[in-house]
């Protein structure tokens, strides 16, 4: 039912894990939807230098979560928020219909992070401005 | 598939070999169409009634007393609205448990948007109807009392008798959806006082695709399947004749070869259980600890997702089954793991490993060696700690 | 069997061998459900889906739009009692024809209890349904208009590609019963336009106990079997694998090989109608004498009783049936002849060949040879002279 | 389905044909029914000197006017009366559910050419009264 890829990515995840003192920070889900997801980003230079992520849920939620740190490792900030629901499923070869909704969570999980990003330069340029 | 490890039995099961071989003639020989005149349906026509003397044997029954249909979902199906349509002018109301397959809910839920009653009895923690609830939940227009003989999922024996001996009394027509216990457990429509009752080959080493209702004399029931008079004039089709056959040949094997089956079953069960509980930690058993079918094993690990679980298990060439609502893709967990009352976080994790006739003490020794890495590596990778 | 002269293919047809062949392995290595989630349980799903592939090719479908059932009857009352419960708030008005076989007739009559009104078209004395009486018989709160594609007795082939048209054109659903023809005559979903269509494939060499509903896109049909999520959700039960495989090789070799087959059936068909005619006096020819399906030959004998003509070519060994009130223990001959307008003492003298990819012309040869005696002995026998 | 019995009875049918100037006729059913029979009889000292039938009919129907012909054969008139539908189907180690009404036809065929041979005898009676 999964592809190659899929199981790919279940079996060896990429960069499972939590960065200490990570720039960003985006937790999706909960326990009681079955998925639950937390990606941790430290950012150079407007730049994703480094992102690591934690799951609960099922082959295709680790899975998505692990390629999408693939995908998000390098890139611009605005552009890993383009990161879509799509491009996730169709970087694992695709996804079965009824789990479309996992490749959602990780996007969700990474837009979340680097927003979170953003709030932290905020309130930190906030406060330089008070300075 | 020599090398697989197999537990998922409920779901459905092998042919035994000696099934296949005694269905092997009816393509290519005695192919004819058992309600014609001729001798080459007679034949055809012999073997069914053969085949429906076994299973009658295997229930206690008579053998008039079996309709042969295309499985246990048609069967529970036909029970139910066929039963609804016969006694609707008596009264509208249905009661069944929370608990039941979908095959004998759905027809219900049917029912309900067309204007009948449903009660949907809850079940305590460990899966079990309480018969004062049925007595309880039937009123003067009560006609139909569903209830399962075994949870497919969770594998709590139901006190059908003694829900059996109340339906009796009230004058209500009663339904037992056996698909898990027949060929598998011991069941006996007369001690059990049922009405109806569904079974299906597929879940004890017969083909898919062919199952039985068992009608007692004189229950009214109108027909699912209409057309031509097959069957008494109660379910029309084409009789499925290799189909029935080996459903037959898997009722004699059942009739011979069930308590020795079940006893190793039941060992091997509480070795899996006992195995899972002392190794790995959080774990909790679901369904009752002793009423409860000999090859079912219910588990839910908390805090690893189910689907995930299986997906590593697969791996391993180990084939289970789970009621985390990812299995299906829907969102919420199996409504029978909820019916119990456990959280919607645990049921996400829940695992069933169901044994069968061939399964082995290496192979429960192998699952109980690699399950708990695979729990542990899943619950590394989260952040739920 | 082998020296048997089998003629009764529109009642059933043995299996062939390459599809006993491929459903061999489906019993007892691919066993799995195709619905779980492991890879035991992908084999068989793969199997399942490259059936429906080959089944949505024989009759020029999408392959998501074919459902598997237990056989044809399931497929006629789901398509009949499913269509009304969808459509009802439009309206209660079911057309269909008085040639129907039982299996989409019953379930209009079972409507017609509960509430539905139900136009039965007359046929001409060929059996053929008159477009324009469809047409005319399409009212406001028509919601379904039923028509075999051939008749199972008669063998007449219907013109359903205008009731196609009147339909498309009115919004009506409609279901064409295509049991007797698919796999063993052209079937085009999209030239008939048709909304559903049934078939079964134990009537093209496949296995008993499977069929399939065509379901155009976008039609709206409540379920019969409720239950699982089987057939994204339309039909429930756990799949009849190697049934589904049985039936879908079945129809790849009816693809491949029909053209040839229906050549051969048509001319030894004429010649055993010929035969028939030429040898014996006082016999008709039911059916219309070009619109009709390559197998079929429907004759009424009159002053004889066909049950025991087919008791005598049975001690001959050959198959074949008959339409006789005596041969299913009614009083009244089949609703078809009847339907023709052939009177009922003659219909009771009513046989029906019907030839299949087997048929031989010595076995044609043979009938011709010992018939004409039965006859006579019998109608030696009679009072009536 | 049939029993050996009616298989060898309707293969080989006992005294079929029609008795000249028989003593008393019985017809019963009719080709609409799909049943029809005629019984003739010839009656020495009350009792059945020779029986004959013609059938058109199912198989049940020809072999059970066959085996009644046989039981018939022989016996007084008041005990051929009492020959009955369920003696004709045991005579003939049962019939079919559903084929059980052309054993009555059977029956009756008898019966009627009987109570027709009573009736001439009382007409000839009457006409001896007469004289
Ligand atoms: C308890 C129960 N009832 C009904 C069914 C349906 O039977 P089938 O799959 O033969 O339609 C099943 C199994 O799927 C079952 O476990
Ligand atoms: C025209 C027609 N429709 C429906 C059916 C029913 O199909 P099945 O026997 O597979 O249920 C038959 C054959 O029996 C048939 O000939």
């Amino acid at each position: 039912m999964y592809s190659k890829k899929v199981m790919d990515h279940f079996t060896n995840p990429r960069n499972v894990g939590v960065i200490e003192d990570a720039d960003g920070v985006g937790e999706v889900g909960n326990p009681v939807c079955g998925d639950m997801m937390k990606i941790t980003i430290r950012v150079n230079n407007n730049t994703i230098a480094d992102i690591k992520f934690q799951t609960l849920g099922c082959g295709a939620a680790i899975a998505t979560s692990s390629i999408l740190t693939e995908m998000a490792m390098g890139k611009r900030l605005d552009e890993a928020m383009k990161i879509t629901r799509d491009a996730v499923a169709q970087g694992l070869d695709g996804l079965p219909p009824n789990k479309m909704h996992c490749s959602n969570l990780a996007a969700d999980g990474l837009h979340k992070a680097i927003e979170d990003y953003y709030a932290r330069q905020e309130k930190r340029g906030k406060g330089n401005a008070k300075k | 598939m020599d090398d697989l490890i197999y537990l998922d039995h409920a779901a459905t099961t092998p042919v035994h070999p000696l099934v296949r071989q005694a269905m092997m003639l009816y393509h290519t020989e005695y192919y004819g169409n058992p309600e014609t005149l001729y001798s080459a349906g007679g034949a055809a026509n012999e073997a069914v009634e053969d085949a429906r003397r076994k299973v009658a044997a295997l229930i206690n029954c008579d053998p008039s007393e079996i309709y042969f249909t295309g499985g246990g979902t048609e069967a529970d199906n036909w029970a139910v609205k066929g039963t609804a349509y016969a006694r609707e002018k008596k009264g509208k109301h249905i009661v069944t448990s929370a608990i039941e397959h979908h095959a004998a809910l759905e027809p219900c839920h049917f029912l309900e948007k067309r204007g009948f009653d449903v009660t949907r009895l809850p079940v305590d923690s460990d899966g079990l109807v309480t018969p004062d609830d049925v007595k309880k939940a039937i009123r003067k227009d009560t006609i139909l009392v569903s209830i399962m003989h075994a949870n497919n999922e969770v594998g709590t024996v139901e006190p059908v008798e003694e829900i059996g001996k109340i339906t009796r009394e009230a004058g209500v027509a009663f339904l037992v959806d056996a698909v898990q216990t027949v060929g598998n457990y011991p069941v006996d429509v007369q001690t059990m006082g049922c009405d109806m009752l569904a079974l299906s080959a597929h879940k004890f080493y017969g083909p898919k695709g062919v199952g039985a209702l068992y009608l007692r004399k004189g229950t009214r029931l109108v027909q699912l399947l209409h057309g031509g008079g097959q069957e008494g004039g109660k379910r029309a089709g084409t009789h499925n004749v290799h189909g029935i056959v080996g459903m037959g040949r898997a009722a004699e094997i059942a009739m011979e070869e069930m308590t020795p089956v079940m006893e190793q079953e039941t060992e091997l069960r509480d070795r899996l259980i006992e195995g899972i509980l002392d190794g790995i930690p959080d774990v909790r058993l679901n369904g009752h600890a002793t009423r409860r079918l000999p090859n079912n094993v219910s588990v839910c690990v908390e805090k690893v997702e189910g689907e995930a679980m299986l997906l590593s298990l697969d791996m391993k060439r180990i084939c289970c089954s789970s009621g985390s609502a990812c299995t299906t893709g829907s969102l919420e967990p199996s409504h029978v793991l909820l019916a119990l009352g456990i959280p919607v976080e645990i049921a996400h994790g829940s695992l069933r490993f169901s044994l069968g006739r061939w399964t082995t003490e290496e192979q429960i020794n192998y699952v109980l060696e690699v399950l708990p890495a695979i729990v542990q590596r899943l619950r590394g990778m989260s952040p739920v700690k």
